[in-house]
């Protein structure tokens, strides 16, 4: 019974609003079109007005509703900076340009509503104003082409000297993050050598004596203010790596690899405090659609200070010495056992929390 | 001049002639469904626009529910969608496949088909003073086309693995793997040969625009003297001819890489644990394939909704829009642009950067002739004389939405911010602006305006300023919170929020947005209902021109038969918006041009 | 401004050239075109099994071959397809649409290009077996 | 007349006739004609892209080596050149036909038509020999340090670059989208083709019937035959990106 409640109301509401309109109708047609008319433009005139005073209020509402306190907080990369300023005067351009056309598109219309003794002025062209407003847009363009490449270019073209790489590879639905150890080359990787053996779900050459180094982390941990590159890949369907707070963002596509740097600027723990969140975190956003899990394709960078990065690194072990834990010179077979295991059950595990 | 063939008197004529020959023999069955009148055909992709818009918006409002709503239940959804929504909430298989769905449905079916193929075959004889579309018959076949593409559509809503879940974009290898997706499975192939049907109805359609804008104009009807809403139809039509076969090629290379084992899209590819052999193909290929198409449909979809805008707001402004030509102008600019401009859409994809700068360049520019085609309007509306009638509301509608969404078009072409943008809830906001919502809009100008010629009978004014004001309102609610989100990279596609620290606080504004949806969606039902009750029981057309309107399909009987004029064609002698001038409130354009008339335009 | 004094038959039908001869030229030139396309294609094939092959030779070579096809491509249009014969804007209208190849054909091209090199450029950040090529790629011509 | 200007004095653009003086049937065939060179368009820019994307290709003179009854013969190009010439040549019939209906006479029309339907039918038999023969060629292939035997299949290439293998050189699996292409490309291709010749084939029906004589015009051969070029000038293309470069 609950459950007809509510497209009952509606249904009634519905059917009053008929009726009425069905009797406006009427009237209209006993007074005559023109006074109906003349009665409906009225109201639609002032409504236009109304509709114009009250949307700019609602878009001050909603602006001070989400931009002061949830939006653009500074940007947590170096690069980024640069481009919220970029963002700040689109913003201002296209905000100028939107208030003085809407104004004048609801003004007209409530102005030139139709009356008895007004008579349309036959005005049907003036090339120069056409001029006008072919040359002012064209100037503007030009100006903000003109800031666009350049940051373009600039992010993406190569990183500064002394930065760090990170590979991270997408799969339905994870991340998974390789450093390139202490040699800073990532091993080769050979797409038949997959679970071979069992655990390798990179696909990672044990031949190549440069991946013997190469760092498997399940998280991704930074250090503050050190340019860094990722390459990124997939493995199976297009994912790209989201990063909103470093106002980055790239394609992770099977076959191909991409790249993308940055520059973080504040560390997890800043961050917390300038945004008031306690619970913060920096995470990496699936930004293209990878099939039933993509929303919950969720990766957390922790960015640090360089010490507890350094500290965080050298705890880690090479992938190697999971793989072959004979190889292993600390010669912790059982330990290295339970990592493989681990791995393996990773993509089960997280397969079964989407159903 | 061995063989003097004067084929063309016939060409104009025989239309006409056949129909009144045929005219009193005519069964239902070659009157209303398999009709060559090109009225009729209109209305056919019209009626069938509808009820597509109904399912697409449907929907919206079920996967809106899912996000408003994250974490409640309702158990009616599964009573009607059964294993869909175990426990009454929506699976994420099947909320992406209501994602997919509502965009593919509504680009292509309603935007495209219900559009274009509706104003297009009402408009285009009946302005040029044509007694039907160049080639009826393939006309005809063009509508059965789309006929059997939905139907295919349709089908795939209701097979085991579901319909197609990739997206409207249908991104490989998504789309390309049954192990990727479940509507991979099988549905994405019928989403392929439903689309392979629809395409070849545009081609046909764009031909038949084409040509008969081409060459079968009434005497007197030059190029410059058609109305803006057979201008923005014919360039629609060479939009469609130009960019849809490639949009075949794309997805019939997709149709060979999931049937055949090619691997045009695919390389390098683990699945489900599995190495596939697949190797050498990019699925950035598919991208540009797709694009090349996709970005001109953005303009199929808003090309004709400017055409409509500019007459309804010429006509009830009663002054001539103003910058005709550079109106024309304007569009055909657009046309050009839009055909270079495909890999915006692509700038996060890994696209060699230097590539990306020759594409900002070109899409930016488009925002040149976006500038002209506004301030005409705006300058138009200036010093007018405005009817409310709700067509004119909608128009005015169509310019705010425009303006709306055509200025966050700025940011992102603009790679550099688009980075930061791209995927995120302030794109979804930008292109519903400013071709969802704004061509919605433009197309319920056009059907209040057009309404008297189709049906004979007016359709309710009350409901339709109702409809008008909560639909506006409305829209505006549902998209300009979701600027806000998409600034903050709040992504779209996603089923769920709230595990996201970066994005679990805007749930508010989902829910607010899910709301609002509900509303505007009954809105729109109280809409359909005003369109078929108006049919049969609107108020009755007793003048021939209830608008005051100049331009010829005004000139007709209040229901035109098929061949749209019963005695001679008309001859036209003016261009078609002398509104207000000299003095007159109107003067048609089949009105001679007197000796003392001033100005340039006819 | 407006008159309509037409005249009453306007030909539907272009005339004919009066003779076939239009047609056999088109159909002999067409023929050395393609027998002229044929060698080049032979020396590429003859340069590749040659112990040093100078790929600006062939991509010069690829370029001749390109433009002579453009050649053949005009003379079916124009005298089989009669569309010489046709009017001047009617030519435009469909040629016009067709020059959107020129940047169909450059971007994709271009990032075709772009994407091998970025497949093979990560070398010494991350390399990937496939996308070395065997160094011996000494003769292509291989026995049955 | 070859000048292609329409007569002057005319104002073409004013209504009430086709502005280029062009009946609406040929007007949409000629711009069916562009869309579909758009389609076809993408196909070829589609397969340069991905060529361009590969790191080594096949060298076409190596893999159409082979001729009708010659053997392993070693005679590159020489096979699709002579479908080259049977495509130009039965457009050069079927131009005659279109010529001949200028003239009316429709006698000449069924001759022309009858040698432009037998070209379509070598055309094809052509290509499904040379289909035949790449599907079930023999090449050995060095897969997973095996020698295997491979045919030119639509996922399969033995074309890839030579390694030696046992003091031999063998080839090892050369880009699998070349197969992919261009079975797919070709067999388009074929597929406009066939669909031309049925096309012919009802025309030639049409004329032997008298519809053409009838209607006092031979328009429809002459659009069958605005497509059946179309076709010769894919190829033209086609022949460019598959066999030449």
């Amino acid at each position: 019974m609950k459950d007809l409640f509510l497209p009952i109301i509606i249904i009634m509401i519905l059917v009053v609003i008929f009726q009425i309109s069905k009797a406006s109708e009427y009237v209209s047609v006993l007074k005559g079109e023109k006074k109906a008319r003349k009665q409906s433009n009225r109201i639609n005139g002032f409504l236009m007005v109304a509709f114009l005073v009250l949307g700019l209020f609602g878009a001050w509402y909603c602006n001070k509703l989400y931009y002061g306190d949830m939006l653009l907080h500074d940007s947590a990369s170096v690069e980024g900076v640069e481009i919220d300023k970029m963002m700040l005067v689109t913003i201002a351009i296209t905000g100028i340009v939107f208030l003085i056309t809407q104004i004048l598109l609801f003004w007209f219309s409530f102005r030139y509503q139709e009356r008895d003794n007004r008579k349309a002025y036959y005005y049907p062209d003036n090339n120069k104003l056409e001029m006008l407003w072919t040359g002012i847009p064209a100037i503007t363009l030009a100006i903000l082409i003109a800031f666009g490449l350049k940051f373009w270019f600039k992010i993406t073209g190569d990183p500064p000297k002394g930065h760090m790489m990170i590979e991270i590879t997408g799969h339905q639905f994870g991340w998974d993050f390789r450093y390139p150890g202490q040699d800073g080359i990532f091993g080769k990787k050979n797409n038949q050598l997959y679970n071979k053996p069992a655990g390798n779900s990179l696909a990672v050459d044990f031949n190549d004596p440069e991946s013997h180094d190469d760092l498997r982390t399940t998280e991704l941990h930074l250090p503050v203010n050190r340019p860094v590159k990722f390459i990124i890949h997939a493995q199976d369907v297009i994912h790209s790596v989201g990063l909103p707070h470093f106002r980055q963002k790239m394609d992770a596509v099977p076959g191909t690899p991409t790249t993308l740097w940055f520059t973080p600027r504040f560390t997890t723990e800043e961050m917390k405090t300038k945004t008031g969140n306690p619970n913060f975190v920096y995470e990496i956003a699936c930004d293209q659609m990878c099939g039933k899990g993509h929303f919950s394709m969720r990766g957390v960078i922790v960015v640090e200070s360089e010490a507890d990065y350094n500290a965080w690194i050298a705890k880690q072990k090479p992938e190697y010495y999971s793989m072959f834990p004979d190889k292993d010179p600390s010669k912790q077979q059982t330990v290295a056992q339970d990592t493989t295991e681990v791995n393996e059950q990773v993509p089960l595990a997280q397969a079964a929390s989407i159903n | 001049m061995s063989s003097v063939a004067s084929l063309h008197e016939s060409e104009l004529q025989h239309a006409g002639h056949d129909a009144q020959h045929e005219h009193h023999q005519q069964s239902f069955l070659t009157k209303y469904i398999f009709s060559q009148d090109h009225k009729t055909i209109a209305k056919q992709f019209l009626i069938t626009g509808i009820i597509w818009a109904i399912v697409g918006a449907l929907f919206s409002v079920l996967f809106r529910l899912q996000l408003g709503f994250p974490e409640s239940s309702f158990p009616i959804l599964e009573d009607i969608l059964g294993k869909w929504a175990p426990g009454g909430k929506i699976s994420p298989d099947f909320y992406y496949a209501l994602v997919t769905m509502h965009g593919t449905i509504l680009v292509f079916f309603v935007l495209t088909a219900g559009l274009s193929g509706t104003f297009a075959n009402f408009l285009i004889p009946l302005q040029i003073g044509a007694r039907d579309m160049a080639s009826p018959f393939l006309n005809m076949l063009s509508y059965w086309f789309f006929f059997i593409g939905s139907i295919i559509m349709a089908t795939s809503l209701f097979i085991q693995t579901g319909p197609a879940s990739g997206g409207w974009t249908i991104y490989p290898p998504l789309s390309a793997l049954s192990d990727a997706a479940l509507g991979s499975v099988r549905g994405m192939d019928l989403w392929i040969i439903s689309m392979a049907f629809f395409i070849i109805s545009q081609l046909m359609g764009g031909l038949n625009y084409v040509s008969t804008v081409l060459n079968l104009r009434t005497k007197g009807m030059t190029m410059t003297r058609m109305p803006l809403t057979v201008w923005s139809l014919f360039f629609t039509a060479i939009l469609g001819i130009l960019s849809f076969p490639v949009l075949l090629s794309c997805v019939v290379l997709l149709f060979c890489d999931r049937n055949l084992g090619t691997s045009f899209y695919l390389s390098d590819i683990i699945i489900a644990g599995k190495v596939l052999p697949h190797e050498g193909g990019s699925p950035i290929l598919f991208q540009h394939l797709f694009w090349f198409l996709g970005h001109p449909e953005v303009y199929i979809v808003v090309l004709p909704a400017m055409g409509l805008a500019s007459e309804v707001i010429s006509v009830n402004a009663r002054k001539p829009i103003f910058g005709y030509v550079a109106m024309i102008s304007s569009m055909l600019a657009i046309v050009a642009l839009s055909l270079i401009v495909w890999a915006h859409h692509m700038f996060v994809s890994g696209m060699n950067p230097f590539l990306g700068a020759g594409f900002i360049l070109f899409t930016l520019l488009i925002a040149v002739p976006s500038a002209i085609k506004v301030f005409n309007w705006l300058t138009t509306l200036w010093r007018g004389n405005i009817r409310f009638t709700p067509a004119m509301l909608f128009a005015i509608g169509f310019v705010s939405m425009f303006i709306s969404g055509g200025l966050t078009g700025i940011f992102l072409g603009n790679a550099a911010l688009d980075i930061q943008l791209h995927d995120t809830y302030f794109n979804i906001a930008h292109f519903h602006l400013v071709m969802g919502v704004a061509a919605f809009f433009s197309m319920f100008a056009g059907l209040y305006q057009w309404f008297p010629k189709m049906f004979g009978r007016f359709m309710n004014n009350t409901l339709g300023y109702i409809h008008f004001w909560i639909t506006m309102v409305g829209a505006y609610l549902i998209f300009w919170p979701m600027h806000y989100s998409g600034l903050a990279g709040m992504p779209r596609r996603y089923y769920d929020y709230s595990n996201w620290e970066s994005f679990k606080q805007f749930g508010g504004m989902n829910k607010f947005i899910s709301i609002v949806v509900i509303i505007v969606f009954i809105t729109q039902l109280m809409f359909v209902f005003n369109f078929f009750y108006s049919i049969w029981k609107g108020r009755k057309v007793r003048e021939a021109n209830p608008w005051d309107a100049t331009t010829l399909e005004w000139t007709t009987p209040i229901r035109p038969g098929h061949g749209n004029w019963p005695g001679e064609l008309p001859e036209v002698h003016r261009w078609p918006y002398d509104y207000s001038k000299d003095g007159k409130e109107f003067i048609s354009q089949i009105t001679p041009v007197g000796e003392e008339e001033t100005g340039p335009h006819h | 401004m407006s008159s309509f004094e037409v005249p009453s038959q306007i030909t539907i039908h272009h005339e004919p050239a009066p003779n076939t001869k239009r047609i056999w030229r088109a159909f002999w030139i067409l023929s050395v075109v393609t027998l002229g396309e044929l060698a080049l294609g032979l020396s590429i094939y003859n340069i590749h099994k040659g112990p040093n092959p100078s790929e600006m030779m062939v991509l010069f070579f690829k370029g001749v071959i390109c433009i002579l096809t453009l050649a053949k491509g005009y003379y079916i249009a124009w005298v089989f397809m009669h569309m010489g014969d046709e009017s001047k804007l009617f030519r435009r209208s469909i040629v016009v649409p067709l020059l959107l190849f020129i940047w169909f054909i450059i971007a994709f091209l271009h990032d075709g290009n772009a994407y091998r090199e970025a497949r093979d450029s990560n070398a010494g950040e991350f390399k990937v077996i496939k996308n070395d090529v065997p160094a011996a790629v000494l003769e292509r011509g291989q026995k049955d | 007349m070859a000048s292609g200007s329409l007569p002057a004095g005319i104002k073409w653009w004013s209504g009430g006739k086709s502005p280029y003086n062009v009946n609406y049937g040929k007007i949409m065939m000629w711009y069916f004609l562009v869309s579909d060179s758009f389609t076809f368009g993408a196909f070829l820019i589609s397969y340069g892209s991905t060529r361009l994307g590969s790191d080594y290709w096949p060298d076409p003179n190596h893999v159409f080596n082979s001729f009708p009854f010659m053997g392993h013969a070693n005679l590159p190009l020489a096979f699709v050149s002579l479908m080259t010439f049977i495509l130009i040549f039965s457009s050069v019939t079927m131009v005659l036909a279109v010529h001949e209906g200028h003239k009316m006479n429709r006698k000449g029309v069924e001759k022309y038509m009858i040698m432009t339907i037998i070209g379509g039918l070598a055309f094809l038999s052509c290509q499904a020999w040379e289909w035949t023969h790449l599907l079930t060629g023999s090449h050995s292939v060095l897969v997973d340090g095996k020698v295997e035997h491979w045919a030119t299949t639509i996922t399969k290439n033995p074309f890839g670059p030579m390694v030696e293998h046992a003091g031999q050189l063998v080839a090892t699996p050369g880009p699998q989208l070349f197969g992919g292409f261009f079975f797919f490309i070709t067999g388009f291709h074929g597929f406009h083709v066939f669909s031309g010749l049925i096309i012919n084939i009802i025309m030639y029906i049409k004329t032997r019937l008298g519809h053409f004589d009838q209607r006092g015009h031979y328009e429809m051969v002459e659009k069958a035959g605005l497509y059946w070029h179309f076709v010769d000038l894919v190829w033209v293309f086609v022949f460019l990106a598959f066999y030449l470069i």
